[in-house]
């Protein structure tokens, strides 16, 4: 048991923090502080400077660019990343389709798409989740029909992120229908520009388009585009899930827009009922953040530790409440959400009911905090 | 003590609904309206003026019919079930409200005539960008020259203040307190800005330089204790608005419930969603009866009492609103963030009606105050 | 819509008022005041007092020493006990098995218990649960055989609150073990000096004997005991459970100590942050009550109204949350939980803990908390 | 940053389970032991002794063995997974914590030395009728007469006061400030009642007249600091057992629901009920998180860290014993509200532990009082 950073670490987050405060241009760290929406050319410049440096994608196998970190590391260039308001790298790309790739792919997918991925020079979008296919994914019914070198893929997906930026979509379709559910899904990569394949907008509720429906009509993929082996594919979507130990609860940003939102309180926190409120959440956030350290020293097998459920629980409760107190402190201001650059109210006012409206979604998507629920109930309480 | 409505409220709400809730019985209705200009539907209020529910709250001898806060609480109820957009609570509670505390014999006949017939859309312009919820003007200070008036200042967020035919305005007086003024928003001197907030509803910018203004009622007086007592007013009646919404968000969540298939069955299977379905009524169950309570303290008409009771309305409707407002979506899933699909907006509106009228702190805090002063509470 | 009370119910009120303050003797209200347990003597003369002025069981029919009021009167009735700490009168005698001898009881069943059930003359207890029987009461296990012209009862009860004090048992008895659970049911009054009846005590979490098991070796019962037909105690214990709209929530006294815990706190409450924990509960209380008076005020026909389950879940959440602020009032102080007179710390502060750990039985007993969820999203909600 | 035991610290951990927990294993023996006087162990005291544990903190000149928090931390752990009622707390962590940082070489040596070996009980004596949580002392005053002094007033509730054998006692010094004094209980002037407090540990009242006291270390000298300090160190102590009690609880409820039929199947059938098993497995790790983190604060010795992590610890501590210990006994229904049964003891004993050492109140003010001075909160 020991507080202190061992040097080697406490030397490894100097480095990261000097690299990420002069290294990222400021213009996108401060965007990412005022809780603007970036753009796709900020995100794709912030990765490339970061892979440049070789820390876009520092949990990957070392020879597809890698670092042969501890989890501890992994962490610390996490909280880094968010502490310095750097955007974390395309988690489509570096947290999902990466390193299933770089696990399940053939060496001639790994060629053609691991550095390509990390550099963020293809944007790759999710096609999990169908309209009747939500915590059930497995039910999923997307169709791929082989047919000489192809599939023709026939359906739909949806709550696509960002999917309106992707180049390729890794997707899961169903391939064999005649079998239990979990054995008859496949995973293909999918060009977005081939003819057939149409994503749509959806709205969100804070105005935004964030997500879009994918729909597929008679898209032919080639069947090289396949990972792994077919109707593996539940194998490689149950490794994707529960890839990530490290980074499973935005503890960083969170702490960040505490901070921030103290800042923006002002006077509020002379009212005792305020300044217990952030107390209280501060609390619970150094609760959490000390649970992810735990997780991570816990071991170094990169198993999915099975409390990773705990912190996608409370990180998003967490990340949900400093949204709700931050729009608190913004008070009848808040109404004003939809003024431009002329209001005679700051920013962050118009900003922070949009924000927490649009971070309900944070329990919902990514396995829902009732999946998270049912996951701890059975395989961590026997229940 | 009575909770039951009498068979002439009953009609009421069976008017309003017949309109109000027919008109956006389909939520897509209601989603295209706050997309285009002015955010409402002017034919609706027009029928509504039609109606005689624009005037309602007002006396006969101002145009109005006199009617009381229990009929006043119908009209929100049933706004708030649709989620109407129309500027119910800007122009008729709180700019209306004023007009006829505050104004001359002369000024209510002619707003108050001109609001319940619907030919002009009259709304409060009161908050201040770092006023917080004071009842008192800061920012826009009134100047007098011999019998003119012109108002300095900005005025942010106004809800509905970009359509308005006429505003009443808060403005610090020279010789200390808060006056309200009459005015007219083509004249020079008014710049608005408009948009729409984040339930569709619409707020303006509007700021004032040498603008001129109409005294409302009797020059120069501070009616700041007129300004407190009709957004208290205004809470009971938001809090009634509130109800409605609750209770759509409700339904809508059991309904979803009963028909959304997971894991080859409906959701209401899953004993742990029910259950919290369950807390949502229970919540819903208090809320009404205490928004009930506060209509008819309303309705007995002791200032002091009403401030008091907008409080614990207050503090209930936000409680409530937070707990089934989150809770809708979460049970929804995907589907309930998404703007084509109702609830998510249920949860924006009864959010922006806090943001108007007051969250749980702000109430709870007002309560605290007083919590030392009495023993048991007692109801009446 | 109206505020006010007519002027006949508030007659009413001050009648009672006056009666409960002044009729009920002075050192029980003051033992029910400072939450202390009352003697067997205490709630006897306290019950006999009320009901030599007609006031114990108003509920009843009127021919039985009911009164003929609206369900608003009795819901004053009922507060006006509660505010003047007057004992409200023995559940078990006067909302339990009173009505139901009063609905399916013959002519000469009614002649034999019901003077003496108002008057406290016969301590009436009761067994239903049983140890594999809680929630799921209808898969009770005791039996009765006929013999003769006698049941022959063998089994165990438990959860039987102040069973020690009981004169007769009114139980739910299996009389038919072939059928469906619920159909093959008999309630069965029983004299609890009958041999083979033995009344074991149970000790609670505060240290105090309230509950007991009562077991039933071959136990005798007159066959002119059962209630109503045989084999259809399931429908008497349905009417028994679901028979009050009044005083479920016990909103009187919970207001009552809410006040008192106020006063208590004295200096305390300068906090914000306890007077807000007051003033929030205060709130909540006020919304509960006005809940009740709703839930009375809907229809007069008698009939269990849905929202009764809302009375239930919240009144004694509030009761608990009550007991809870008491006890945090208490602070340190609570440790002297077992002080005797002597204590240099007031009687209150050894009674608060004690009192919060047995309210915790509040949400379990009488139709657990999760009971009353299922029913409202059943019966309410179409869940 | 290190969250692992060494092989000597879980040796450790399993000699002391291998005597308490073994000891305890049956709840019933608990239950028996608390209900005959002294409401302990004597016998597991002394073997506690033998096995080195009650010297564990104390230096090895005054007789301990000079081990730091993060072993006091186990064995609080495994005393709070059986919820021994052992003197732990009140002797080993407050009294001669208070010894060791207070007394001179001679007393430490003497006092440190009985209670290592378990011949002597000494606790302290600070709590006194309305002093709240104060660090100083106020009803109890002390009087000087040429090099010797007296102690007059009451302190209550005194931990184990009843059957200690010395007691280190709190009081306000004649020239101001707060001193602390050894009592040797049997002396004139000393009268105490004990008796048990609602989770079965011991407690007493003792009171003093003109009783003969002798100053620990300098006599005169203010220490209330170090009293503070003290109540801070077993905070964090507390917070450690209170986090094997929880792991107990929660255990002992999963267990439950994976056994007890209703409705002909295992309560484990019910979503509703193991989703709320989960939320305290939530809490119990964020617990477990923060109370390892506050120990290894402790470890690193600084005052005024330790005195913050105390208040992060103990009100995380606070409010999961509320949550776990409520949900434990209603998740097992009926039989959760009975003595036979361990789980209310356990409920018992984890608000025991809070009153002892301050509520989720107490603590949030602490923090909330200094959340504006800081930015983010870094645990490091």
């Amino acid at each position: 048991m020991r507080l202190q950073l061992s040097d080697e670490d406490r030397e490894l987050r100097d480095e990261l923090r000097d690299f990420f405060t002069t290294k990222v241009p400021q213009e996108i760290r401060d965007d990412v502080r005022a809780g603007r929406e970036l753009t796709r050319d900020q995100i794709v410049e912030s990765m490339r400077v970061l892979n440049s440096a070789g820390l876009a994608v520092p949990h990957w196998p070392v020879e597809w660019g890698g670092k042969d970190w501890t989890e501890l590391q992994r962490h610390i260039w996490h909280e880094e990343l968010q502490a310095a308001c750097v955007p974390v790298p395309l988690a489509f790309n570096a947290t999902m389709i990466g390193p299933v790739i770089a696990h399940f792919g053939s060496q001639e997918l790994k060629e053609r798409f691991l550095p390509a991925t990390a550099n963020l020079d293809i944007w790759w979008s999710q096609g999990f989740s169908e309209p009747d296919a939500g915590s059930d994914l497995a039910s999923l019914r997307t169709t791929a029909v082989r047919d000489g070198d192809h599939f023709v893929v026939n359906g739909q997906k949806t709550w696509t992120t960002l999917g309106q930026y992707g180049d390729w979509l890794f997707t899961l379709v169903r391939t064999d229908p005649d079998v239990k559910k979990q054995a008859g899904i496949s995973m293909l990569l999918i060009d977005m520009t081939t003819p057939g394949l149409e994503v749509r907008p959806i709205q969100l509720i804070d105005g935004g388009h964030e997500v879009n429906e994918v729909w597929f009509t008679d898209v032919r993929v080639p069947a090289e585009n396949l990972v792994g082996e077919l109707n593996s594919g539940w194998t490689q979507a149950k490794f994707l899930l529960g890839n990530e130990r490290v980074g499973v609860a935005p503890v960083g940003a969170t702490k960040r827009n505490l901070a921030r939102a103290k800042e923006l309180a002002g006077r509020q926190l002379d009212d005792p009922l305020v300044a217990a409120r952030f107390a209280e959440l501060e609390n619970e956030l150094l609760a959490l953040e000390l649970t992810a350290l735990r997780v991570v020293a816990d071991s170094t097998d990169g198993a999915p530790h099975p409390a990773s459920s705990v912190l996608k629980l409370k990180g998003t409760e967490l990340q949900q409440a400093v949204s709700e107190l931050t729009m608190d402190m913004a008070g009848p201001a808040g109404l004003a959400s939809g003024a431009g650059d002329d209001s005679a109210l700051p920013e962050w006012t118009h900003l922070a009911t949009p924000t927490y409206l649009n971070l309900r979604k944070a329990s919902i998507y990514g396995g829902s905090n009732e999946v998270q629920r049912q996951i701890i109930a059975k395989t961590i309480l026997g229940l | 003590m009575d909770f039951t409505y009498d068979d002439e409220q009953d009609a009421l709400r069976e008017a309003v609904r017949g309109l109000v809730g027919k008109a956006y019985s389909d939520f897509e209705h209601r989603r295209q309206t706050v997309l285009a200009e002015p955010g409402y539907s002017e034919d609706l209020w027009r029928q509504l003026a039609e109606m005689g529910i624009l005037g309602l709250p007002f006396a006969e001898a101002d145009g109005g019919s006199g009617a009381g806060p229990v009929e006043v609480a119908i009209v929100a109820q049933e706004l708030g079930r649709v989620i109407a957009p129309e500027p119910f609570l800007a122009s008729i509670v709180l700019a209306g409200g004023l007009v006829s505390a505050v104004g001359t014999a002369e000024q209510r006949a002619d707003v108050l005539g001109a609001l319940s017939s619907g030919e002009r859309l009259v709304v409060l312009a009161h908050a201040e960008p770092g006023s917080g919820r004071a009842n008192a003007a800061c920012e826009v200070t009134a100047t007098q020259d011999g019998d003119s008036w012109t108002l300095t200042g900005i005025k942010e967020p106004v809800p509905h203040g970009a359509r308005a035919d006429q505003l009443v305005v808060s403005a610090a007086l020279p010789g200390g307190g808060t006056g309200l003024f009459l005015v007219d928003p083509s004249a020079d001197g008014v710049e608005r800005t408009g948009y729409a907030a984040f339930d569709g509803t619409r707020a303006a910018k509007v700021a004032l330089a040498s603008a001129p203004a109409t005294p409302l009622g009797e020059p120069g007086a501070d009616v700041e204790g007129s300004i407190a007592t009709v957004h208290d007013i205004a809470r009971i009646i938001a809090g009634n608005q509130a109800v409605g919404a609750l209770e759509t968000a409700l339904r809508t969540t059991t309904g979803y419930l009963t028909s959304r298939k997971q894991f080859g069955v409906t959701l209401n299977t899953f004993q742990a969603l029910t259950f919290r379905a369950s807390d949502m009524y229970v919540s819903l169950e208090l809320t009404t009866s205490l928004v009930l309570w506060a209509t008819m303290v309303l309705a007995e008409g002791d200032p002091q009492a009403v401030h008091a009771a907008a409080a614990r309305a207050g503090l209930q409707v936000a409680r409530a609103s937070r707990h089934i407002g989150q809770e809708a979506i979460q049970l929804h899933g995907g589907i309930g963030v998404t703007a084509e699909y109702s609830i998510g907006s249920y949860t924006a509106h009864l959010q922006a009606l806090e943001q108007l009228l007051g969250d749980a702190t702000f109430h709870l805090r007002t309560l605290a105050g007083t919590v030392a002063e009495h023993g048991t509470l007692e109801p009446v």
